[in-house]
Formats: C-alpha cells, sequence, structure tokens
C-alpha cells in the first residue's frame, strides 16, 4: 500500500499541463475580453476589422481589460531583470521592501498565534476568552483601519517597515492560532494518559507530546499565515503613503490604468508567496523526516 | 499615575475571570467572555478619556454605540450589501466550486499535483490586486464583491478537502478494499465523512476572509452603499464613531458566522477526537 | 527647523511645487528641514493632521470645512491653487449635453473619501437626487482610474483637467468622442488643494514664523515649476518611490497644473473662500456644511511670507 | 479445486535502514471448506501473508491465486470477508451502522440488512449496543463487533486476523463454537491468524506454523479430528498430541528459545 | 500496611441513552508484593478499574487509597507503571525513543538511559528494533515495545491491561516467565488484566474475577502456589483445580451461559 513518491518529472508534468491548458484559456479569454474594446475604437475610426486584425489587436493593446500572458510575462521580465536592482522600477526593489516586512509580520504573528495557543490550551480562563475576540478581531476590516493603525503609529513617532509589519501580523497570527490550538489538542487520550500516569508536567506535557503531535497543523498554518502576511504587507503599503514595495506598484498600475504593471505586481506578489510557502513545504518535509513521520 | 486605574481594571477583571472559569459551566463560559470583552472596552474607554485622545484618532465606545443607535438604518442597508449579498453568496458559491472541484480531481493524482501548486499560487494572489481586476470585469454592485470572496475562498477550501479526501486511515481504507466498495460508495461512506474535520477547518477560515474580501472590494469602486464604500466614506468625512460602528457590525456578524459554522461542524463531525472527550 | 508636509495623494506634478522646493533647495534656504509625506487613496490627510503625523496639509477646502464643522480646527493658511480642476467627464454617446436636463436616470462616477462634496452640491442644487431612480442619478464609488468611462459601467465619470482626463485620451478615445464639465464653469467650483494646519500651532509664535518661511519657499518653488514644467516634472520623477509614472505624463501633467496656480502667491481670495462656501452650503436638504465657518482661514501666514 | 494457491511468494517491504523480508517462498494450497490456522510468533508475517491473499499487498515475488483469479480479481468479485488485528470500526457510525456498511455497499436491501445486522449481534453477543459509539464501547466489545461486520455479508471466504484475541475464554470459547457452527452450515473457507495453540487446533483441519527473518512457513499440520467438535474434545489425547506438535514446530521456529 | 485499598468503589459513564454503571460498590485491598490477576468478560469494568487506580478516572463513589494516598497523590508521587490495553506508542518517536520518553520525563540520566532502554528491550526479545519507528513494527512487537516502556523506569506498582494479550503462546510464556522473575527480584505490587486463565493462575497471588452490568467483582481467589513457579506448575492438580475454579466463577458472571 505503500505509494511511491512520484519523481521529479512526475511532479513537474502535472503542473505543466495544467499551466499550458490555463495559458491557452487566458488567451482565448484575453480575445474575448478584449474584443469589445477593439470593435469600439473601430467604430469610432470607422475602420473594418478582420478577425486576424481583430485578434492581433486584442492581444497587444496598452490598456487591455485582461493583458495577454505574453504581455505580463513581458512587463515581468523587464521589471525583474531590465533594471538595476536598485532602481525603483525593478519589481526586485520592490519585492524586497515587500519581502522584508513580511518577514518581519510573519515572524511576529507566528509568535503571538503560537504563544496565545499555548496559553489557550494551558489556561482555561484564556481558553473561554481569547478565542471568540481573536476570532471578532479577523473580521475587522484590517483594509480599513490600516490606514488610522499607520496614522496612529506615524503619530507616535513609528514609521517605515514596523507599521506594516504589524498589521502582516494582525492578518497572520489567526491562522496559527487556530491551527495550534487545534493541533495542541489532538493528542489522543491515550497518549495523555500515558502522560498523566507519569505525572509528566506541563511544559513536559507540552515540549514530548503535544508540540510534536501539532507540527503538522502547525506547518499547514505557517503556510497559510504567510500568504497571510504578504497580504497584510501589501495592504499596509496601500495607505503607507504608497511609496514603495509590490502595494505601492500595484496602487500606482491601477492609478493610471496599467493593466500590465498591475498584472505584473501581481504576478510577483504571488511568486514571492508561492516560493515562501514552498521555503516553509521544504523546512516541513526536513522537519517530519527527521521526526520520522514523514512516510 | 494615570495609568494606575487601568491597570487595577484590567487586573481585576482578569481576577475575576480566572475565578469564575474554575467552574466551567455554560453560564460562566459565557460571562467570562463576556466580561473579557467589557474589560477590553472598558479599558478603552478610559484610555480614551485619561490621555484626552481625539476622537479623530480612536473614538471611545461611547460614541461608537450613540453612533450605532443613531445609523440602525444605514447600518442595516450596508450589512444587506455587503454581508448577505456580496460576502455569504460568494461564500457559498466559493466552497460548493471547491468541495465539486476537489471532488473532482480526487480520482486524479494527475490533476492534483497540477492542480494545487498553481491553487496555492492563485490563493497567494493578493486580493488589493485582484479587486480591481474583478471590478472591471462584473461591474461595481455586489456581483464584483462575490466574485472577489469566491477567489479568496476557493482555494483555502479546496486545499483542505483535498487533504480531508487523503486523510483515511490505512486500515478503514483496506476495509473498503475487502468489501471491493466502487469508488462512489467509498467516497460517500469513507472519504466524504472523513474529510469533515478537515473542510470545516477549510470553512471557519474562510468566514472570515469572506468578510474582509467583501469589505475590501468595495475600496475599488461601489454603489453608495455597502460596509467597505461608508467606512471609506466616513473616513474622509471623518466621523470615526460611524466607521467604528461598521466595523462593529462586520465584527458582530463575523463571529456570528464563524460561530454558526462551529457549531455546524459540531453536530457533523461529533465523531471526531477534538470534538468529543473520548476514552484509552 | 524640521517640518513635516502630508499630501493628498501619490506623489506627481500636482504636487510640483513642494517637491521642487525641497530639492532645489529653497527649503534649505530657510533653514527648513521639510520631510513631504505622499498620500494615497486611504489617507485622509485631515487625519494625519489630527493624530499629529504631519505639522501642514494638503487638502481641498470641502473636506477640510467638513472636518472643522466635526470639530477639527482646520486653518487654511495658504491658497497655491487659484482655480479648479475638477470636471465630468462623459462619452458623447452618452446622449449628454446639458447637465440640467440630461443626467436624469444615468449612472454618474464620483470620487468619495472627503471629495465628493462639490459634486453632492452640484447635483443638489441641479435638484437631482443622488439616490437613483428615473429622476435622480445613480453615483458610483469611482475606483482610482477612467476604467468606469472605458468598459461603459458609467456615462460619466470624474476626472481632473491634469490627470484622468488624459488618461482618458491617452486610451484612445478622441476629444470629439467626449462631452465635459468643469466645476468652475457650471458655477460649483470649491479651491482645491490648499495648505491648513491646526488652529493651535497659528496660536504659536516660533511654529508661525515657520510656516512662513514654508510657504515663502514652497510659492517660490510652484513659480519655479510654472516656469519650468520640464524640470520639475524629471524632480517628481526622481522622487516617485513607486517607480511608476512616465515622463511624458508628468510634463503634461505640470502643464495643466500650472494653468490653475497661475495667478496666486499663495494668499487666499476672500471671493473663492466665499464662493466655496456659498457652494457647500447650498446642498439643499443635505448641505455639506450646516453654518458658515469662523476662522476657517488666516493671512497671518500669507501676509509676512509675500512681503 | 483449490481456493486459493501460493507458489513461493516472498513480499519484502523497503524500508529506511534495509529491506525486511517479511514473507520468502511460502507454498500452501487451500482448499473448499478448509479451515486453516496460521500461528506462529509475533512478526512472522501471519498478517503480511492474509494482506496478500486479501490483495490489500502485492508479493515481490511468487504466484498467488483465489478461487482461480488473481486476488484482486477475487477481491473485485468480493469473495471474503476480512477481519482486521484492530477493530477499526469507523467513528461516525454506530455499531449498527459499521455492520450495516458493507451491505449497504453491496446492495442488500433495507430490511435484509436490518435482519442480518440483528443476527449478528446476537452472534456475538452485542444485541442492544447497536445504537452505541464504537469510542462508547471496551475494546473487547469493539472486537466483537467488528466481526459480526465481517459475518453479516456472508462472503465465502473469510480471513480473520486474530479476531478473538482481546476476548476473555468464555467469550472466545462461545465464539470459537458459533464460528465452527457457521463453517459446518455454510462450508465456508476460512483462514484464521491465531496466537493462541488450542483455538489453532480446535478450529482448523490445516494448522499452518510460520517463523520469522525471512517470514516463511515451517510446518504445515493437517488435522485427524473429525469436523463434530464439542468443546470436550480439547480434554482428548488426540487434541492434546496434537496441540504439543503444534507447540513444537512453534518452538523450532523461535530462535531464541 | 496495604497498597491500594478500593471501599465500595463505583463509576457510572454517562452517555446520550442513559448511564452506563462500570463500576459498582467495588471493594478491594491489595498488599505491598501482591500479584493481582483481573479476569472477567469484555465489557465488565477490568479496565475501568485500572484506570481509577491510576487516577485516570475519577470514582463517583466510594474511596479508593494508594499507597495510603489519593489516587492523584500517587500519580503524582510517579508510584506505578501503565501498560495500555493497545499500544499507545508516539509516532514521532523511534521505539528507543518512546522507551526513552517516560525516563527523560522523571530525569534521568543519558546513560542511564541507554542502559535502560537496552535491557527491557531484550527483556522483550526487540533488540534491535530501538531505532525502528512504531508503524514497521507488527502489532506484537509494538505491545513488547509499549511493555518495556512501562517496566523502563521500575515503578513499585505495576498495572498492565492485557499485556500479553496479542503475543502468540511462546513470546507469552517467555514474558510471563520473565514477569514473575523481575516481581520476585523487585517485589513489585502488580495489578494485571488478562482473558487467560491459565495465564492469571500461573502469575497471580490472588485472582479477581468481575461481571458485568453493572461491572462488579464477583470472587476474589487467593492461590495457594508459591512464590517459585517454574513452568511446569502448570500441569500440577493444585494449578487445574485452580484454574477450575476460576473458569467458575467467570461462567457465574456470563449471564447468557
Ligand atoms: N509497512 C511496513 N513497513 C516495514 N516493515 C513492515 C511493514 N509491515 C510489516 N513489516 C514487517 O514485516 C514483518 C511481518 O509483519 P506482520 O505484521 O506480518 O507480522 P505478524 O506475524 O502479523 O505479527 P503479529 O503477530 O505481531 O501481528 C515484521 O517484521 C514487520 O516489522
Ligand atoms: N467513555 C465511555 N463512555 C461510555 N461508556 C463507557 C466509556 N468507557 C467505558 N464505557 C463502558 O463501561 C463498561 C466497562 O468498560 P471497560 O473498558 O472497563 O471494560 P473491560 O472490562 O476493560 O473490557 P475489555 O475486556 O473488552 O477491554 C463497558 O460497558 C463500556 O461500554
Ligand atoms: C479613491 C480616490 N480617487 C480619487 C480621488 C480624488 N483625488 C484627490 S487628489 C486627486 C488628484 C488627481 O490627480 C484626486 C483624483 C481620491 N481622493 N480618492
Ligand atoms: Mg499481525
Ligand atoms: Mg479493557
Amino acid at each position: 500500500m505503500t505509494e511511491a513518491s512520484p519523481t521529479l518529472a512526475g511532479r513537474i508534468m502535472p503542473v505543466l499541463t495544467v499551466l499550458l491548458a490555463i495559458v491557452v484559456i487566458w488567451y482565448l479569454a484575453a480575445v474575448w475580453m478584449n474584443a469589445p474594446w477593439v470593435r469600439d475604437q473601430a467604430a469610432r475610426a470607422d475602420a473594418v476589422l478582420t478577425t486576424d486584425d481583430l485578434v492581433r489587436q486584442t492581444l497587444t493593446l496598452e490598456r487591455p481589460v485582461l493583458p495577454a500572458p505574453h504581455q505580463v510575462a513581458a512587463g515581468l521580465w523587464d521589471g525583474i531583470t531590465g533594471q538595476a536592482i536598485t532602481s525603483k522600477r525593478s519589481l526586485v526593489w520592490h519585492g524586497w521592501i515587500t519581502l522584508s516586512a513580511t518577514l518581519a509580520g510573519f515572524a511576529i504573528g507566528t509568535a503571538a498565534g503560537i504563544l496565545l495557543a499555548v496559553g489557550i490550551v494551558h489556561n482555561r480562563a484564556m481558553d473561554q476568552s481569547v478565542m471568540p475576540w481573536a476570532v471578532a478581531s479577523q473580521t475587522v476590516p484590517i483594509l480599513a483601519i490600516a490606514p488610522m493603525v499607520i496614522v496612529v503609529m506615524a503619530s507616535a513617532g513609528v514609521t517605515g517597515l514596523l507599521p506594516k509589519a504589524i498589521i502582516a501580523a494582525w492578518l497572520s497570527f489567526f491562522p496559527v492560532l487556530v491551527g495550534m490550538v487545534k493541533g495542541l489538542r489532538t493528542p489522543d487520550a491515550m497518549q495523555l494518559d500515558l502522560m498523566h500516569s507519569w505525572n509528566a508536567s506541563g511544559s513536559q506535557r507540552f515540549w514530548h507530546l503535544r508540540l510534536p503531535n501539532s507540527l503538522p497543523y502547525l506547518f499547514a498554518s505557517l503556510k497559510v499565515a504567510i500568504a497571510a502576511a504578504l497580504v497584510g504587507t501589501i495592504v499596509g503599503e496601500l495607505p503607507a503613503g504608497a511609496t514603495a514595495g509590490l502595494g505601492a506598484r500595484l496602487l500606482s498600475g491601477s492609478y493610471y490604468g496599467q493593466t500590465v504593471q498591475i498584472w505584473a505586481a501581481l504576478f510577483a506578489a504571488a511568486i514571492l508567496a508561492a516560493a515562501l510557502v514552498m521555503l516553509i513545504g521544504w523546512i516541513e518535509s526536513l522537519t517530519l523526516r527527521r521526526m520520522g513521520l514523514a512516510r | 499615575m494615570s495609568a494606575l486605574p487601568i491597570i487595577a481594571v484590567w487586573l481585576g477583571a482578569w481576577g475575576l475571570n480566572a475565578w469564575l472559569s474554575r467552574f466551567d459551566t455554560r453560564a460562566t463560559r459565557l460571562a467570562v467572555a463576556l466580561i473579557f470583552g467589557a474589560t477590553i472596552l472598558i479599558l478603552w474607554e478610559m484610555i480614551v478619556r485619561i490621555h484626552a485622545v481625539p476622537p479623530v484618532i480612536l473614538p471611545a465606545p461611547s460614541r461608537i454605540g450613540a453612533s450605532v443607535a443613531q445609523n440602525t438604518a444605514i447600518l442595516w442597508t450596508d450589512f444587506v450589501q455587503t454581508i448577505l449579498k456580496g460576502a455569504l453568496t460568494g461564500w457559498l458559491i466559493g466552497a460548493l466550486a471547491a468541495i465539486a472541484t476537489a471532488i473532482a480531481i480526487d480520482r486524479s493524482p494527475f490533476l492534483q499535483r497540477g492542480l494545487l501548486p498553481i491553487g496555492n499560487f492563485v490563493a497567494a494572489l493578493p486580493i488589493v490586486g485582484i479587486a480591481p481586476i474583478l471590478v472591471m470585469w462584473f461591474g461595481f454592485d455586489w456581483q464584483s464583491k462575490a466574485a472577489v470572496v469566491v477567489v479568496m475562498v476557493f482555494f483555502p477550501i479546496l486545499v483542505n478537502m483535498v487533504a480531508g479526501l487523503a486523510a483515511t486511515d490505512p486500515m478503514q481504507r483496506d476495509l473498503m478494499a475487502t468489501w471491493a466498495a466502487p469508488y462512489r460508495a467509498s467516497l460517500w461512506k469513507l472519504r466524504l465523512p472523513a474529510a469533515m474535520p478537515f473542510l470545516f477547518n477549510g470553512l471557519k477560515i474562510t468566514t472570515t476572509l469572506a468578510l474582509i474580501g467583501a469589505i475590501v472590494a468595495e475600496f475599488f469602486g461601489s454603489p453608495t452603499r455597502g460596509m467597505g464604500f461608508r467606512i471609506s466614506t466616513a473616513v474622509g468625512r471623518l466621523d470615526l464613531p460611524l466607521v467604528w460602528a461598521e466595523i462593529l457590525v462586520a465584527a458582530i456578524a463575523g463571529s456570528l458566522f464563524y460561530g454558526i459554522v462551529a457549531l455546524i461542524e459540531k453536530k457533523v463531525t461529533f465523531w471526531h477526537p477534538s470534538q468529543r472527550r473520548q476514552r484509552g | 527647523q524640521e517640518l513635516t508636509l502630508q499630501l493628498k495623494w501619490v506623489t506627481q506634478a500636482q504636487f510640483a511645487g513642494y517637491y521642487v522646493a525641497k530639492d532645489k533647495g529653497f527649503y534649505e534656504e530657510e533653514g527648513l528641514d521639510v520631510t513631504i509625506l505622499p498620500g494615497g487613496p486611504d489617507i485622509a490627510p485631515t487625519q494625519v493632521l489630527a493624530g499629529g503625523g504631519a505639522d501642514v496639509v494638503v487638502e481641498w477646502m470641502p473636506a477640510a470645512l467638513a472636518a472643522r464643522e466635526k470639530g477639527l480646527p482646520l486653518v487654511n493658511i495658504a491658497q497655491p491653487f487659484k482655480s479648479s480642476g475638477m470636471m465630468l467627464t462623459c462619452l458623447k454617446e452618452s446622449g449628454i449635453t446639458d447637465p440640467a436636463t440630461d443626467f436624469k436616470g444615468k449612472t454618474l462616477g464620483v470620487w468619495f473619501s472627503g471629495n465628493e462634496y462639490p459634486f453632492l452640491s452640484w447635483m443638489s442644487q441641479l435638484g437631482l437626487s443622488t439616490e437613483g431612480g428615473p429622476d435622480g442619478v445613480t453615483v458610483l464609488k469611482q475606483g482610482f482610474n477612467v476604467d468606469p468611462l472605458l468598459q461603459k459601467q458609467a456615462a460619466c465619470i470624474s476626472t481632473m483637467t491634469y490627470n484622468e482626463y488624459g488618461q482618458v485620451l491617452d486610451a484612445g478615445i478622441a476629444e470629439d468622442d467626449l462631452v465635459t464639465f468643469k466645476y468652475e464653469d457650471q458655477g460649483v467650483a470649491t479651491l482645491e488643494d490648499g495648505l491648513y494646519v491646526l488652529d493651535s500651532t497659528l496660536q504659536d509664535e516660533t511654529k508661525v514664523a515657520d510656516l512662513v518661511k514654508f510657504v515663502r519657499a514652497s510659492m517660490k518653488g510652484w513659480k519655479y515649476a510654472e516656469e519650468n514644467p520640464q524640470e520639475a516634472a524629471q524632480i517628481v520623477l526622481d522622487n516617485d518611490e513607486t517607480g511608476a509614472q512616465t515622463l511624458d505624463h508628468q510634463v503634461r501633467m505640470m502643464t495643466e497644473i500650472a494653468k490653475l496656480t497661475a495667478g496666486s502667491d499663495g494668499t487666499l481670495d476672500e471671493a473663492d473662500y466665499q464662493r466655496t462656501v456659498d457652494t457647500l452650503m447650498a446642498g439643499g436638504s443635505d448641505p455639506v456644511i450646516s453654518a458658515a465657518p469662523e476662522g476657517a482661514f488666516s493671512h497671518v501666514v500669507t501676509e509676512q511670507a509675500v512681503q | 479445486m483449490t481456493v486459493i494457491e501460493a507458489c513461493d511468494v516472498s513480499l519484502t517491504f523497503q524500508t529506511a535502514d534495509g529491506p525486511v523480508h517479511a514473507l520468502k517462498d511460502v507454498s500452501l494450497t487451500i482448499a473448499p471448506g478448509d479451515f486453516v490456522s496460521f500461528i506462529g510468533p509475533s512478526g512472522c508475517g501471519k498478517t503480511t501473508f492474509l494482506r496478500t491473499i486479501a490483495a490489500l499487498e502485492t508479493p515481490t515475488g511468487g504466484t498467488l491465486a483465489v478461487n482461480g483469479m488473481t486476488p484482486e480479481a477475487a477481491r473485485k468479485a468480493r469473495a471474503y470477508g476480512y477481519v482486521f488485528q484492530a477493530p477499526g470500526l469507523y467513528p461516525w457510525r454506530t455499531i449498527a451502522g459499521n455492520i450495516s456498511l458493507p451491505l449497504e455497499i453491496m446492495g442488500f436491501s433495507r430490511s435484509d440488512r436490518a435482519q442480518r445486522i440483528a443476527r449478528v449481534l446476537d452472534l456475538v453477543d452485542l444485541t442492544g449496543f447497536g445504537s452505541k459509539y464504537p469510542w462508547q464501547l471496551s475494546g473487547g466489545m469493539q472486537q466483537r463487533a467488528s466481526i459480526a461486520r465481517a459475518l453479516a455479508f456472508d462472503a465465502d471466504i473469510l480471513l480473520m486476523d486474530e479476531p478473538f484475541g482481546a476476548l476473555d475464554e468464555i467469550v472466545r470459547d462461545r465464539l470459537n463454537e458459533a464460528l465452527l457452527d457457521l463453517w459446518k452450515k455454510t462450508g465456508k473457507t476460512i483462514g484464521f491468524v491465531t496466537h493462541s495453540i488450542p483455538e489453532a487446533v480446535y478450529l482448523s483441519t490445516r494448522i499452518v506454523v510460520m517463523s520469522p527473518r525471512p517470514g516463511r512457513i515451517t510446518r504445515v499440520i493437517d488435522s485427524p479430528l473429525p469436523r463434530d467438535r464439542p468443546l470436550e474434545i480439547r480434554d482428548t489425547p488426540e487434541f492434546i498430541a496434537l496441540a504439543q506438535q503444534v507447540r513444537e514446530g512453534l518452538r523450532e521456529g523461535h530462535s531464541y528459545d
């Protein structure tokens, strides 16, 4: 019943196939969604359009409704390699600014989430009081209070990376909290009874039973949390004066209707997130293998 | 020392809660949560008053309460527009689509291996980037908000559901094999029930995501109602009590939403170890 | 002397005067160290001011007066923008030619977050409800860009002469296909981009002295920018950290901005002020401000600055 | 005709620290109506062999036929019922629901199901516990429920992995008798793993003794006992002699003894 | 002095469909150095009683003292080692790591741990399997590992819930001998749940027979056998008579017999 883990090719082939399918659909969608504009323009100019013209024009618009994949790729490529990485037009530069705040926020959020979860599992007063309010905290629309957070912190003299990181932490602590509470509570009754029979102390129970038991949950949560931290940072970048970072890129692209720039920034952000998630996945498989949990 | 009464209230409330929590009945549990919340509100009010925080930065809870009472009609319209039309529809469509997709790709490891990494990638697309695009595609009204919510909740639920469908223990699967259970039977009778704890994990996390998505999407274009619209407009008018009133409604609605899903989870997954006190 | 200026919007030629003053060292000459904070869609400059995040803000007068009525004592200390750049841009195909008669039943895009006041005043003067319906107009909260017009989601959208209008043209729609209504021409123009501080700041002699230096240097920057649009645009570009702007765009914006700042030495024209107040108070059942404000502007700073 | 025909079956698990030879060159023929017990020290491959017959593991060598088909085909034909070493009940179903599950899958009618559930619950003395959830029962009760589940659908072959391990002697005797009864009446073919020598001798027509590292068959003992076996047969000299024979076979396999 | 003193202990589980009386008025006294076996039909409350002694369940009636303290205090003093009915090994630790865990928790030194692990692994014949993970072992091997774990830290009281249920007769005999040996050498007090009458008779100084619904003690049989018990003692008339006595006691409890 043991399933051989797929080879590298076995892992990449499916992804490529699905990707190919997506790109094809994307091209079709681009033609379809951009066509009305191209037709309107032709009508305004009293020109006649052949199908060939239509397709060519829909895929090369400067302000497409949906940019074609190659346009986004070109935008990305230009943003990443076309500039010195210290240039303000470089996606690497903006990516780095976003990344640093994301990591800081992720660290704060994860620490807060784990600490709260430990508190909830070990302290009944916390168990009964914190969780409903943690849920409530997540329903507060951060984009709405982000500007206030930034303003309040700025008036307290805190600027730069920290306000963004705090917004990122706000979003990322919740998945960690939920996952860790669940994880710390999974040990089955017999395993807990065993610990009980050895009169293990609370901290021993934690380190030897609850924590190892919760690791799979923790890693799953961390993956969600790091993506959330990235979103938080980007949200925090909007009102932070929209000066730098992928969020500012998105916004200014949006502001000037530069669809290609939006999509390039969007993809840069997603690539960053995917890379971070993969990094955590890698740490996870390493840890679980060392613990003998990966079968 | 102006901080002294604040600390005193905090400690007092904490002590009361620590004492109450020892009884652990339904009533005391509710009381503990309420006292915790009340403490935060009281501390908030005290801080705002003692330190004379300008109301355009942080209004006191009492003023927020007054604003709620004054603006019930507006709050209700916004609630219907954003939560019922935007968030709830989007969440339902997204969840159903994700569950259906998970089941559809469940049989094909090829599709799973191809789709999930890309799914993770799409899930990581920041909402602030997607929202303007979807508003451009689906128009200004709640449909575009629902679309944003669909995109936001789809992959978390999909990923959880796929993990859940795979989360049966070997002996349970072997049993199905010994009965030569056809695919549909093992899906309905084994994998779907076993996936429920995971599915609900996804559903719970996405309740809050749905709210955030619907509200944030309104920042990128909306009709002249909705919670996101009201918040951004009210900030511009420095009507901070109204902003917080909307936030309050969002928080209550979100907690209720989460609570209802958690309640259904309890009913559906009563058998799961995390839902019962079991024995060795 | 340190001083922080909060802009109303992102770094662009709309604020060229301040960037020029900083880059050309005009502030330094006055002994000032000025920090310029760019704004954004979710930044309410009035809130930043109240929170102590800035000493001076660039704000539109309707928002400032509304905030003042909310109890935040904003005072206009200078008005570099003489005229308004706001207008409503409509597609000709929507059949709108006269605001008084043709807006009924149409969908109009409007900016909110404190920028909706001039529009609301205008509509109430036209006697149009903004709640939709056949006898009113349907209002859309317009996002950041001109897409609603291009996608035909709205018959008209709000544009600034110096920015969004250009974007509509850039998108490939000819001027002939458009109809525009300037607020200035409709008699509902309100004052834009003024400099505001808190009342308490004006009570402090040394701060007033700093503000005088600041306004003087800023106006010097504005005049320099008017005369050297190319260079000003380049300076703005250098200060833009998002790297999203293009030189062409900024040069054109600078040229249009110069038309709005022309004829202002920074001193607020009380007639303009009165017109703004009248417009805002004429809001019918739902006026933006309910009573004529007192002490909403002060000439103290400009009087010394223009000497 | 043979029901199970194993020829040089081998199975090697690949583990991080080298291969584990769970089965090596195991050959065995089981005829219809045979009651075959597998006995051997812990870890000798009994479970693995039973799983191979059930097509839950694939041999890495040799050939194996069940009812003249591949084990896989036999599994698809629902040729057997299997009782695992651990109860393996579905926690979201009651005891009755668990027993009902294979019946639902195999398409038995509702009334037929109810009747069969009642019958097997009675057989394992769990009448009245049908509406309890698995975690509300003691270990032995869970094991009995899982036996009931495998009996409910009347497969021709029964594969049972230490089904009575967690039961006390009295219940065990009772269930032994019930099983023999069932076997005589229905002529099922039964593969039965046990650790108890008396149990093996009492029940089986053949006793297969296995030994570990690598797992292999060391003896196959045919029982001369008649098919009709009252419990008292355990005090006869034939029985005791047979038990002694099995014990010796077992001892041989214990290298450390 | 007594080690365990139970007086009218009762325990009722509240379930959705009414209360289950798992224990009713159970009174028992166990002296230091006693080897007490609990035997009784499945579901009669053996596990529950052992768990009550170990302070893993709280009686709903009666009094219970362990070493003159409350069970809770005795647990805190690490008075006992417990072997559960199922192995309950921690999947993220190797077999050696599992045995080491209670030792780490109780603060044994590294070298002491290594030595103890080697000793108990040898005792249960798992030498060489220390670095394997639980799921790489057969059911019986896992059960032996869990016994090794409970033995490693030498508590004065040993509570064992069907520890040898999943083992074959030979290993079982061997472990029975080893356990007796340990008991004689160390003078531990042992509470032992089993389903096997010969095992109970062979090991115990007292045999407690229980019966279900509600769970209660029906007989307490003191063994006249000497402490020194070669395996052959099982063929003596005293042994057989004793076994018969237990069987009768057991049969009484089986209402359906
Ligand atoms: N999945 C696996 N991976 C690695 N080794 C395995 C695996 N399953 C079983 N083994 C090994 O194969 C051998 C035979 O195991 P099996 O479970 O068949 O024994 P068994 O005879 O049923 O023992 P028991 O009576 O204790 O249940 C053992 O040495 C075991 O460690
Ligand atoms: N958590 C529980 N909830 C409800 N009933 C329970 C619970 N635990 C045990 N019981 C019931 O208590 C009774 C005694 O159970 P216990 O596990 O002590 O039996 P046992 O003698 O150990 O049986 P076995 O030999 O089968 O292990 C049983 O009828 C069982 O159904
Ligand atoms: C979301 C949003 N969109 C537009 C404006 C209006 N606005 C304020 S300053 C300025 C300059 C334009 O070049 C414009 C358009 C706003 N405040 N918020
Ligand atoms: Mg086995
Ligand atoms: Mg038990």
